[in-house]
């Protein structure tokens, strides 16, 4: 089982190379090798989290610790990673069945579907790395294909907002790198779970790091002071890639770095734990704020998922200050157990939001909302998905979104921060009214004068399949508090970052 | 030695000031050529000949590639204007500047000084060329102990080229 | 400790270029001079004093080398610092058509 | 673009096959001396791109998308993957990147397993790649016109 773990990147990368050379040859050849590739992966992922309930380890090339060093560059699958694999390719592959159809209104389709891949490639690699360096070229990887995914459409808007995106994040590569180089100079190696168990507790050098850490991840998670690239960004990328972006590539290539890295190699201290729930607190009212005033649907979208990812790290983020207090254990791993959870609601019903607003630009040609109204009647799907997905992110029972939230709160209760659980309540009935004015705008009015004598159709098969699946695990995602599948899917995540020590004992056994 | 490398290094600052400051791009490109080639010469008194090779004839093609951009738009900077966003901006990082070393010279007792690098991981790397069967220890080391790096450098390239001809397209969407 | 304090210092001045310079070439040569500064760094870290080129020889002696790992780093982001600058000249010169300048005020059709 | 002068396409011509030929070398010779696939794979391009910049008629028929190169990359580094799964199939314990080759002795050219043939393979994938960036910025501009 351990063996197969390398094909989490030979398969993505394997499937771009293909379709690179067989894609201009043979006829559709993309649009059925890449689904098709990420549907083995959903498959391999979900082996995984049946057969393997500890930490897998392999080491490229078979090289074996010396003087119990380890020298191999690892792959590590564990709780968290087989959470975030579970992700990136479910999404991935929603993502890849609409884009069959959406992507014929643009040209070079095949250039779109190898970036897509390589895109996979990249966070996987983060994903199951367990060398700080392989992270860094693997988020090279990622990040460089989002440039040009995010300039897919080669207008004036999308050129500049990859422009920008890619000169903060260009930035954010090099501090990343440069802490690295820090890391290196201390401790003489990469292996994370070997600087680890070198790497001194307290002192200067390990903060400084850590906040450089923070920058160079937080840039690429558009974090609150971080966060001017996003909604640009992802709004104007094609629909499915801001799917992608949104729903999971900030998560993989941003938090689940910061994640990893701070508590498994980290041992963190309460101040940074307490910065990083203010700076999680402040996204998610920054971002709610910002959105309120816009017109555009994907920006609205976008600003929402600076707010949303918010929740996550203040979650998080409180979890941690638990930690680091040595408080009570239970309500540290139940506020993480949020996070998580909302993480993975996030990436579903943000998602569908993206898909739902991609199929209506397709359909009728604008994102602007005052242009649009009463698409309920022409539009069956759509509406419906898109209703789903507004009730799901403004936290209304019994959609997924109302009970991640609703335990993020307890859980801020119960850790004594009445503030934070305060602004979680506040900024969850903003969005509702910032949803409702989406839905109300978009398809419930009865203006139908701005497209009159227009012949507006449902989206095509692939694009409202798509929709429909996601609108079902929308729903389905409320049953991961059941037992079973809750002990399958987030308690092992929680547990690794509960233990976080740990780690360092199951990779290298000291 | 630690000489030259002072030398070297001020000439690569004062090179890139210029650079940023020029009037005219094509000589701040030229002149960011300075900071290039002097990378070159700080890598071969380092003892880091596979860099310098690789180093030089990357910057020569980034050069290249620099001026034929230059060459197909314009050379001419934009004309100057002092507003108070640039001198916020310029103090920001003069702060941010102040900070950073303040900081990086507080740390600096954790770390180990020039020439004193102690090996970990890369112990290994040197006493097991032999497993490798490879002379040259770094092509050793990117090549087989850490050979799935450069599978993830030739993809960052492949990707590259990939979204350089994607953004490079005369039209993004059909009619 | 001069050496690292001066690479450091390229470090910032290609940050000082990326915040402020108005002009997109600029911007770039700034995130360029900051991957040369890092790159810079990564070698004086793995430098030991009076060892040799990390390569097994006749013509080369057979002493301390110096550390191979950070070289085999760099070698791998100078490809990945050519592979950005190139994504950016390629956006660059694209933004420069569509807009007819490199000023990054006034390429500003995206607002809020 | 006109090209350059007389003597300057003369010269090219003379200097640019020993340019190729001393890539080449670089990559071949990439496990024992300074070197190795990046490093020769770049100036293996360098002698394309001095060709194309000395001799401006090439340019004019050079298309953005010269599929040849294009294959040519794409191929090269799927032979890189194939080689690191070889690895995972040949070895008992499935290992990736295995070194499945025999290594011979350090210091003679065929030696180090399957190192030589990954540079040659990266050479090739960043030869490919290098031109095909460099004609791509070249070129726009005449593509944008027509």
């Amino acid at each position: 089982m351990d063996s197969l773990i390398p094909l989490f990147v030979i398969v993505p990368l394997g499937t771009a190379f293909l379709m690179a050379i067989f894609g201009r040859v043979i006829k559709g050849f993309n649009k059925v090798l890449l689904p098709l590739s990420l549907l083995f992966l959903c498959y391999l992922v979900i082996r995984f989290m049946l057969k393997e309930t500890g930490v897998s380890v392999y080491k490229v090339g078979g090289f074996e610790p010396v003087n119990g060093i380890p020298i191999a560059i690892y792959m590590i699958i564990d709780g968290l990673s087989k959470f975030m694999l579970l992700i990136i390719s479910t999404i991935g592959f929603i993502s890849s069945f609409y884009a069959i159809s959406y992507i014929s209104k643009f040209t070079a389709e095949r250039k779109f579907f190898i970036l897509f891949s390589l895109m996979i490639a990249g966070m996987n690699g983060i994903v199951i790395s367990g060398d700080i360096f392989n992270i860094f070229v693997f988020l090279e990887i990622a990040a460089i294909s989002s440039y040009a995914l995010v300039a897919f459409g080669v207008e004036k808007q999308e050129l500049e907002a990859s422009f920008k995106y890619q000169i903060l994040s260009g930035v954010a590569s090099i501090v990343i790198l440069l802490s690295i180089g820090f890391i290196y100079w201390q401790t003489g190696t990469l292996n994370i779970a070997d600087i680890s168990s070198v790497l001194p507790y307290k002192g200067v050098f390990t903060k400084f790091v850590a906040i450089l850490f923070i920058v160079g991840f937080g840039l690429k998670a558009a974090m609150f002071p971080f966060h001017s690239w996003l909604p640009d960004a992802h709004s104007s990328a094609p629909s499915p890639i801001s799917a992608m972006l949104s729903g999971v590539f900030i998560k993989a290539v941003g938090l689940y770095v910061i994640f990893r890295l701070f508590f498994n190699m980290f041992a963190f201290s309460y101040e940074l734990s307490f910065m990083i729930a203010i700076l999680g607190t402040l996204s998610m009212i920054v971002g709610v704020l910002l959105a309120i005033g816009q017109w555009d649907i994907k920006r609205l979208l976008a600003y929402h998922s600076i707010s949303q990812m918010g929740y996550v790290v203040m979650a998080i983020g409180i979890g941690m200050t638990i930690l680091s207090n040595n408080g009570n254990k239970t309500v540290a791993a139940f506020s993480i157990f949020g996070g998580l959870y909302h993480l993975i609601n996030h990436s579903v019903f943000k998602s569908l939001l993206f898909l739902n607003a991609g199929s209506i630009e397709y359909s009728t040609g604008t994102r602007n909302l005052r242009k649009l109204g009463g698409l309920a009647s022409v539009m069956p799907i759509t509406s419906t998905s898109s209703f789903i997905a507004s009730m799901s992110i403004s936290g209304i029972p019994p959609f997924n979104g109302f009970f991640s939230k609703l335990i993020i709160i307890i859980a801020a209760v119960q850790a004594r921060y009445y503030f934070f659980a305060l602004m979680a309540v506040i900024v969850s009935i903003i969005t509702l009214g910032s949803f409702l004015k989406i839905q109300k705008y978009a398809f419930y009015n009865k203006d139908k004068s701005n497209w009159e004598g227009k012949n507006i159709k449902e989206s095509p098969f692939s694009m409202s399949f798509a929709m429909i699946i996601l609108a079902v695990l929308c729903l389905g995602l409320s049953l991961f508090l059941i037992p079973t599948l809750k002990n399958v899917i987030l308690n092992p995540a929680v547990d690794v970052l509960i233990n976080g020590l740990k780690y360092s004992m199951a990779v290298i056994g000291y | 030695m630690e000489i030259y490398l002072v030398i070297l290094l001020v000439l690569m600052i004062l090179g890139s000031l210029y650079s940023l400051n020029a009037r005219d791009l094509l000589s701040a490109v030229i002149s960011y050529g300075i900071v290039g080639f002097g990378l070159v010469i700080c890598f071969l008194i380092l003892q880091a000949p596979d860099l310098a090779i690789v180093q030089i004839v990357v910057e020569v093609i980034t050069l290249i590639i620099m001026i034929a951009v230059i060459k197909n738009t314009t050379r001419d900077e934009i004309k100057k204007q002092t507003n108070y966003k640039a001198a916020v901006n310029f103090l920001m990082i003069v702060i941010f500047a102040l900070v950073f070393f303040y900081v990086f010279d507080m740390i600096t007792g954790a770390l180990t000084s020039f020439g004193d690098h102690f090996t970990r991981m890369s112990t290994a790397y040197i006493a097991g060329a032999r497993e490798t069967g490879s002379a040259n220890l770094v092509t050793g080391v990117i090549f087989d102990f850490r050979a799935y790096d450069t599978l993830g450098e030739a993809t960052v390239l492949f990707t590259a080229v990939i979204g350089i001809l994607t953004i490079l397209r005369i039209k993004g969407r059909k009619k | 400790m001069i050496l690292f304090v001066l690479c450091l210092i390229l470090f910032i001045i290609g940050l000082y270029g990326v915040v402020t310079k108005r002009n997109l070439i600029k911007i770039i040569l700034g995130i360029a001079i900051m991957e040369y500064s890092v790159n810079l760094f990564f070698i004086l870290i793995g430098y030991v004093k009076g060892a040799t080129a990390p390569i097994l020889g006749k013509a080369f002696p057979k002493g301390p080398f110096v550390d191979p790992l950070p070289q085999a780093m760099i070698l791998t982001a100078i490809v990945i610092g050519l592979a950005t600058t190139a994504l950016l000249l390629a956006v660059a010169i694209r933004l420069y058509r569509k807009y007819g300048t490199f000023d990054i005020r006034k390429i500003n059709s995206l607002k809020g | 673009m006109k090209g350059m002068t007389i003597i300057v396409k003369k010269i090219t011509q003379i200097v640019a096959p020993l340019i190729f030929v001393y890539g080449i070398y670089i990559v071949i010779h990439g496990h024992l001396s300074p070197g190795g696939g990046f490093a020769g794979g770049v100036i293996m391009a360098g002698a394309f791109i001095l060709q194309i910049l000395a001799n401006g008629s090439i340019l004019s028929k050079l298309r953005k998308q010269e599929s040849g190169l294009e294959f040519l990359e794409s191929a090269a580094i799927l032979g890189f993957l194939i080689i690191a799964g070889l690895g995972l199939l040949i070895s008992s314990s499935l290992t990736f990147f295995f070194n499945f080759l025999s290594k011979g002795t350090i210091g003679k050219l065929i030696s180090a397993g399957v190192i030589p043939i990954e540079n040659v393979v990266v050479g090739l994938e960043v030869c490919a790649a290098i031109t095909t960036i460099f004609i791509a910025l070249a070129v726009f501009e005449k593509e944008e016109k027509e």
